[in-house]
C-alpha cells in the first residue's frame, strides 16, 4: 500500500510561472522552518521544552508552498503539527519557540503549549490538537468571509489520519453544499502516530479517493517539491476567492523525525526513511533555485541569515521568564477573568 | 402586554437580535424552511431570509465546528441542537473546543455564539430524548449555561446570551414549549448570572431550574396550605455564571436548603449548589441540606413510568414536609 | 435533484430465480407490515399511541426484501423508523404495538419506546434514535462473528439524511478494513426530517456515490421492488458469508406520510406523493404476484389473514395494562437494578 | 511480590483477563505493534495476536461502537480512547447508547465492555490533552466509573471491571504511569465499589482520587506531623458504585470532611459526596464540607502554571489546616 517517494518534477526552468521573488519566498521559508524545528528538537535534548512537541521535518515544502500562495487576510487553521504553518504565514520564531519552552515570550505565554500555536494577527487561528476538530471549524471562519463578503480564504491542513475520523466527513459535506471559500489540505506523511495509514484506511488515497463523495475533484501532488504545492495551493485559493468553493488536496510527503518528541518511530521498514532523505524538500529545492540560475551566494546568503535568525530566537526565549502567575484565571472568560460566580 | 408561548418567545427573542445585530445567523437542522421541529424557530426564515437562517445536512460537529468558526471570526451564530442530548455526538466543540480557545490563545480569541437545544423530559420520548443535561454543559469551564422556565425569561435570556462574548448554552425545555406567560412589549434584555426569587418563603430555600420551577411553586403553595411551611422558591435561572448570593442569602434566612432537579442524581446542578451550602453557609444552616431528583436510572418511554420518574408537586411537597417535620 | 420513481422492472416471469414460497412471503410480509403500520396510525389518532412515531409506509418493499433474504441468526441494527424492520425479522405484531402504545405486552415492555424496538430472539438487536450511532455497532456486531468464527451477517438500516453524520464515515471505513461481514442498507426516501435530502449533500446519491470512498461497489436499486431488493439483498449477504466484506447499498424508495407523528408533510412538492403512489410497493408486488401467476384466492387469503392478526394485536394492546412500576428502575444495572452505592 | 510500574500493571491486568478468557478484545489506535502511546499494552499484541489485539483508525466512534457492538453479541472488548478528553469525540456512545442499551431494551441487552483511557494533568499536554474527567462518566446512569491510584488496584480493578457485566469507565492517570508498586504474585481480582481507607485518623476525613491520593497522604503526614492533625484519607477508587458506607462512616467518626479532586471545581465528584454527607450525615458534621479542586478553569500548558492549578500537597495541608484551625 505504501507510496513510493516520486521522481522529481522535470524541470521547468523554461517557463517560470512562479517567478523568482516567490522562489527565493519558498526556499527561505523551508529553511527557517527546518533551522527552527531542528532548534526546537535540540532544545528538547537540553530539557528547555517540556511538553510535547510535534515537528515536520520533511514537511516543509507544504507550508512554505501554501505560505508564500496565501495572501494577507487568509485564514490558516492547523494542527499540533503546525509550526512550520505557523511561521510560514510570518510569525516569528521566538514567539513559536518561546511557545514550545512555554515562556512569556511564546505566541500565548506559555498558556496554550506547542499544539496550539496561533497567531491571529498573522491569520493563523490556532492549532488544533483533537483530531478532525478544525475542519469543521474552518468551515465557520470561510462561511464568515461568504456571508460578509470578505474576499479572504481559509486553508485547513490536517494528517492523513484524519481522514478517518467523522468531523472530516462532515466538514466536507458541509462545505461543498454551502459552496464556502475554504481550501483543505491533507499532508500525507504515511502514517498516523506509530501506524502506517493504508492499514487503517479503505482507499489508496486517504484524501484524494475520496474526494467523489463530495463531488469534488481529486487532487493529489507531491508535497515535497515546493513549487508543484505553490501552483497547487494558488489555483485553489484563486478558485476559492472567486466563488466557485471549496477544494481538499492531498500532498504526498514523509516525516523525517517521529511522530512526537516520545518517539523514536522504530516502526518503519528499513530503508524508507533514507528514500525519503533522498527527496528531502530543501534538497529538491536548493537544486530547482540553481536550476533557475539563483546563484550560490544567494542560497548560502539566505541560509546563513536563516541561522542567524534562529540563534537570536534562542537566545531570546532563553531569557524570556515564565509568565506572571496570573495567567493561570485569566481569559476563562471574556471579562478577561474566570468568575463563574458572583 | 402579550400572551406568548415559550416556543413562540424563543422566536421572538431571535428575531430581536437578529433585526438589532446583522452578525447574528442562525443554523440547525429543519429550522430554516420548515421552522424547526419544535417549531421555535418559526418565522425566522421569512423574516431573515435564507443567508441568515440555514438548514443544515445532520452532521452535529459541522453544525457546532462551523458555529465556532463564523464566531471566532466575526458573526454571532445560533446554531440549534435539536434535542440536547444530541450534545453528544458533538461534544468535543461544547467540551473541548468552544470553552478553551480563548484560555489556550492566551486571549487572542473569542467564541461570543449560542447554542439552543431541547432539553428535558415529560413527553415519551424516552432514554435519548428526554435527558436533563444541564450538568454536562455545567461542569465545563468557559461555558456558560443558562435555562429559562417562562416566555419572559426565554427572550431576556436569550438576547443576553447573544450578546455575550461568551459560548452560552441556551437549555429550552420541551416540556415548556406550549407553557404560556405574559411578555412585555418592546425589547427585552435579562442579565446572565441572576437567579429570581418568585416565591419568598422564611422557613426553607427551594432551588428550582426550568420544567422543575412551577412544580416547585405548586409545591410551595401545597406546603404552605396543607402543612404551614413558608417556603421561598427560587428560579436559579442560571447554572454558569451562578448567582450564589441569593442561593446563600435565602439559606441564611431559611436555614434549610432543597433542590429539585430534573436530572439523574449524580452529579446534577444541585450537588455543585448543595456543596457550596455546605462549605460557606455550614453555620446557617439547621438540618440536612436534600435534593429531590429523578432516580439515576435512564428514562422509561412509557408515560406511567417517566411520570413516576420525574419530580412533580406532590412528590416535592411530600419530601419537604416530611424533611422539615422529621 | 430529486429522483423520480423509476418505471417497474421489467417482468423476470419466465425466470424465476425468487420462487412462489419467497414470493408469497414477500408479499405477506409487505401487507402485514403495510396494516400494522396503518393500525398504528389510528391507534394514534385515537390518542392510544402517546409518545412519538415514525412510520415506513411506503418502504415496505425493503424491509421484506431483506427480511426474506436474512437468515436465522442474522442480526438487524434499525433506526427508529424501524417497525418495519422488526415485524420483517418475525417478531409480533402486538410485542410491536403494543411498544407502541407502552403496554406492558410490548417487546419492551414499554421502557424503550417505539424508537427503540429490540427483539433479540427474532436477531433484531435495537433500533437506534441518535442519527449513525448504530453503524459502528453494527461493526461490532459484525466484528464478534467474524472473531468467533459464526456464520451470522449483521444488517444495518438506515436513511439518507444518515450519510452526512460522522459515525457513517468511520463505520464504513472500519467495516472495510476489518473486512466484516456487515451490509448496510440506505433507505433513501428524499427526506431528512423536513429537509430534501438533496439540499443538504454534496452528492446525488448520499450513499451510493460514496461508496468509492471506502473502495466499495455502487449498488443503488429501486427499493420499492421487493424482488430487486431481494435479489440485492440476497448477493450481499452471500459475500458477506463468504468472507468477502461489507456492502453498502442505497435503495431508492419515498415515505408516503410525515416524519413523525407530528408531520403533516407539508413541506413536499405538490404532485410528489401522487406519482409515488402510483410506485405503491404493494401495488407492485400484487401485480408480480398475478404476473408469476399466484391467484386471487391465495393474494386475498394474505391480505384477510393480514387483517385478522392485525385486528387481533390491536385487541391483545388494548387489553394490556400498563407495565408494573417496579420496571422503573430495573435493569439499569446487570444485576437487574439501579443501584449506585452501598 | 513484584514491583511494577502502574502503566505495567495495565498490561499485566489485561493479560491476565486476556489468559483467563479468550472473549477478551482490545483495540485501540496504535495498542498493538507500538504497544500504545503510553506503552501500556506493551507486548498484548505479541502474546495474544492480531486477532485479538487490533489497532483501529482514527475513529473513536468506530472504537466505542465496535467494541459495544461486539459486547453486546458475545465478546468482553476493551476499547482505548488514547486521552480521556477525546471521549467527547465519541461521547455518544458513553452517555447515551452503552449505558442506556439495558434498561431501553428491558434487559434484553447486556454491554459487557471496558473502557481505558488516559486520564489527568500532570504532564504539561494543555488544556485539551490534561482533563480529569471522571465526572463526564460520573454522571451517567449505566455506567461504572473506577480511577486507580496505585499498580495493585490497577491489576485487581482492570479484573473486576472485565468481569463485570456493565459498561465500565476506567481512568488511567497519566502521571502515574511512571509510578512504581509492590504487586502480588497471581491472579489478583479486585471489587468495583469498594473505597479504601489508606491511613486512619480521627480528626478530619480527606477523600482523594487517583494522582490526588498520594498527595493527599502526604498532606496528612504534614497535618499530622506539624499540625497535630489526625486526618484519615480514602481512596475513593471507585465512582460508580460508589462506596458510601465507608464515607459515611468515617465521616461519623471525624465529623469533617474534606475532597481532594483534579478536576475544575463545578460538578466534580466530590460534589456529589460532599451533597450526600451534607444530606444523610449532617448532624455528625463539626463544621462545613470543605472541597479542594483545581481552579474552575481550562489547564494552561506551561509547567510553572500547571502546577499551580492541580491541587498539591502544601496546599492540601494548608487549607486543611486553616479550616481545621478556624
Ligand atoms: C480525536 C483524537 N484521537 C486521537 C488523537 C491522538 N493523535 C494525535 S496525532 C495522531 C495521529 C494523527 O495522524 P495524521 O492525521 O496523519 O497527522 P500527522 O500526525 O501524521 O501529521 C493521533 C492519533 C487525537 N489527538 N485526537
Ligand atoms: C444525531 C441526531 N441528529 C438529529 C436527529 C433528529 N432526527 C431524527 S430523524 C432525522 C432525519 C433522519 O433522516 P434519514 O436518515 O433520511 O432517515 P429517515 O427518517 O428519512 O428514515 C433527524 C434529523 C437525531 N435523531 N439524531
Ligand atoms: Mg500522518
Ligand atoms: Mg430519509
Amino acid at each position: 500500500m505504501a507510496q513510493k517517494p516520486r521522481p522529481a518534477a522535470a524541470s521547468a526552468a523554461g517557463n517560470d510561472d512562479i517567478g523568482t521573488e516567490n522562489r527565493l519566498e519558498l526556499y527561505r521559508l523551508q529553511v527557517e522552518i527546518r533551522d527552527t524545528e531542528k532548534r526546537a528538537y535540540d532544545l528538547f535534548l537540553q530539557n528547555l521544552i517540556k511538553g510535547t512537541s510535534h515537528l515536520s521535518l520533511g514537511q516543509e515544502a507544504i507550508a512554505a508552498g501554501f505560505g508564500v500562495a496565501m495572501e494577507k487576510g487568509d485564514k490558516s487553521f492547523c494542527t499540533y503539527r503546525g509550526h512550520a504553518h505557523t511561521l510560514a504565514r510570518g510569525a516569528s520564531m521566538e514567539g513559536m519557540l518561546g511557545e514550545l519552552m512555554l515562556r512569556d515570550i511564546g505566541l500565548m505565554r506559555g498558556k496554550g503549549g506547542s499544539m496550539h500555536l496561533t497567531s491571529v494577527e498573522h491569520g493563523v487561528m490556532g492549532s488544533y490538537a483533537i483530531i478532525g476538530a478544525h475542519l469543521p471549524i474552518a468551515c465557520g471562519s470561510a462561511w464568515r468571509a461568504q456571508y460578509l463578503g470578505e474576499k479572504d480564504v481559509t486553508v485547513c491542513f490536517f494528517g492523513d489520519g484524519t481522514t478517518n475520523i467523522g468531523a472530516f466527513h462532515e466538514a466536507l459535506n458541509f462545505a461543498v453544499i454551502w459552496k464556502l471559500p475554504v481550501v483543505f489540505v491533507c499532508e500525507n506523511n504515511l502514517y498516523m502516530e506509530y501506524t502506517p495509514i493504508g492499514e487503517v484506511t479503505a482507499v489508496h488515497n486517504p484524501a484524494g479517493d475520496r474526494a467523489s463523495a463530495y463531488g469534488l475533484d481529486k487532487i493529489v501532488v507531491d508535497g515535497n517539491d515546493a513549487d508543484v504545492v505553490f501552483r497547487t495551493a494558488r489555483a485553489a485559493l484563486d478558485k476559492a476567492r472567486r466563488g466557485e468553493g471549496p477544494s481538499l488536496i492531498e500532498c504526498l510527503t514523509y516525516r523525517h523525525s517521529g511522530h512526537s518528541r516520545a518517539d523514536p518511530a522504530k516502526y518503519r521498514p528499513p530503508g524508507e526513511l533514507e528514500e525519503w532523505l533522498k527527496r528531502d524538500p530543501i534538497l529538491i529545492y536548493k537544486q530547482r533555485l540553481r536550476e533557475f540560475g539563483i546563484g550560490e551566494d544567494q542560497i548560502a546568503a539566505i541560509d546563513a541569515e536563516s541561522r542567524r535568525k534562529v540563534e537570536a530566537a534562542t537566545e531570546a526565549c532563553k531569557a524570556s521568564p515564565s509568565a506572571p502567575v496570573e495567567l493561570l484565571t485569566q481569559d476563562v472568560y471574556a471579562d478577561g477573568g474566570w468568575a463563574w460566580r458572583n | 402586554m402579550a400572551e406568548l408561548t415559550y416556543r413562540e418567545a424563543v422566536a421572538r427573542g431571535i428575531a430581536q437580535e437578529m433585526q438589532r445585530d446583522n452578525r447574528v445567523v442562525l443554523l440547525g437542522e429543519d429550522i430554516a424552511k420548515a421552522g424547526g421541529v419544535f417549531k421555535a424557530t418559526v418565522g425566522l426564515y421569512e423574516q431573515f431570509g435564507p443567508l441568515r437562517v440555514r438548514d443544515t445536512p445532520i452532521s452535529e460537529q459541522a453544525i457546532l465546528g462551523a458555529a465556532m468558526g463564523a464566531a471566532m471570526t466575526g458573526l454571532r451564530p445560533i446554531a440549534e441542537i435539536m434535542f440536547s442530548d444530541f450534545l453528544a455526538v458533538c461534544f468535543d466543540y461544547v467540551a473541548n473546543e468552544m470553552p478553551k480557545l480563548r484560555y489556550m490563545t492566551n486571549g487572542q480569541l473569542s467564541c461570543p455564539l449560542v447554542i439552543r437545544t431541547g432539553n428535558g423530559a415529560g413527553v415519551r420520548f424516552g432514554a435519548q430524548h428526554s435527558q436533563s443535561i444541564e450538568n454536562w454543559t455545567m461542569m465545563i469551564p468557559g461555558l456558560k449555561v443558562v435555562a429559562p422556565s417562562s416566555p419572559a425569561d426565554v427572550i431576556g435570556l436569550m438576547a443576553a446570551a447573544v450578546r455575550d462574548d461568551n459560548p452560552v448554552i441556551f437549555h429550552e425545555h420541551k416540556a415548556l414549549y406550549a407553557m404560556k406567560g405574559e411578555v412585555p412589549d418592546g425589547e427585552i434584555v435579562d442579565t446572565l448570572g441572576t437567579a429570581k426569587i418568585l416565591r419568598p418563603g422564611k422557613d426553607c430555600t427551594i432551588l428550582a431550574l426550568a420544567l422543575m420551577v412551577p412544580r416547585a411553586l405548586e409545591a410551595a403553595e401545597t406546603l404552605a396550605r396543607e402543612h404551614g411551611i413558608d417556603a421561598e422558591v427560587i428560579d436559579v435561572r442560571s447554572l454558569v455564571p451562578l448567582d450564589t448570593q441569593t442561593m446563600l442569602g435565602s439559606v441564611a434566612k431559611t436555614g434549610r436548603l432543597f433542590t429539585v432537579e430534573e436530572n439523574p442524581r449524580l452529579l446534577g446542578w444541585g450537588a455543585e449548589i448543595a456543596s457550596i451550602v455546605a462549605d460557606e453557609a455550614f453555620w446557617d444552616l439547621d438540618g440536612p441540606i436534600v435534593r429531590i431528583t429523578t432516580p439515576h436510572i435512564p428514562l422509561p418511554a412509557a408515560d406511567h413510568l417517566e411520570d413516576l420518574a420525574l419530580p412533580n408537586a406532590p412528590r416535592i411537597a411530600e419530601k419537604i414536609m416530611r424533611v422539615m417535620n422529621g
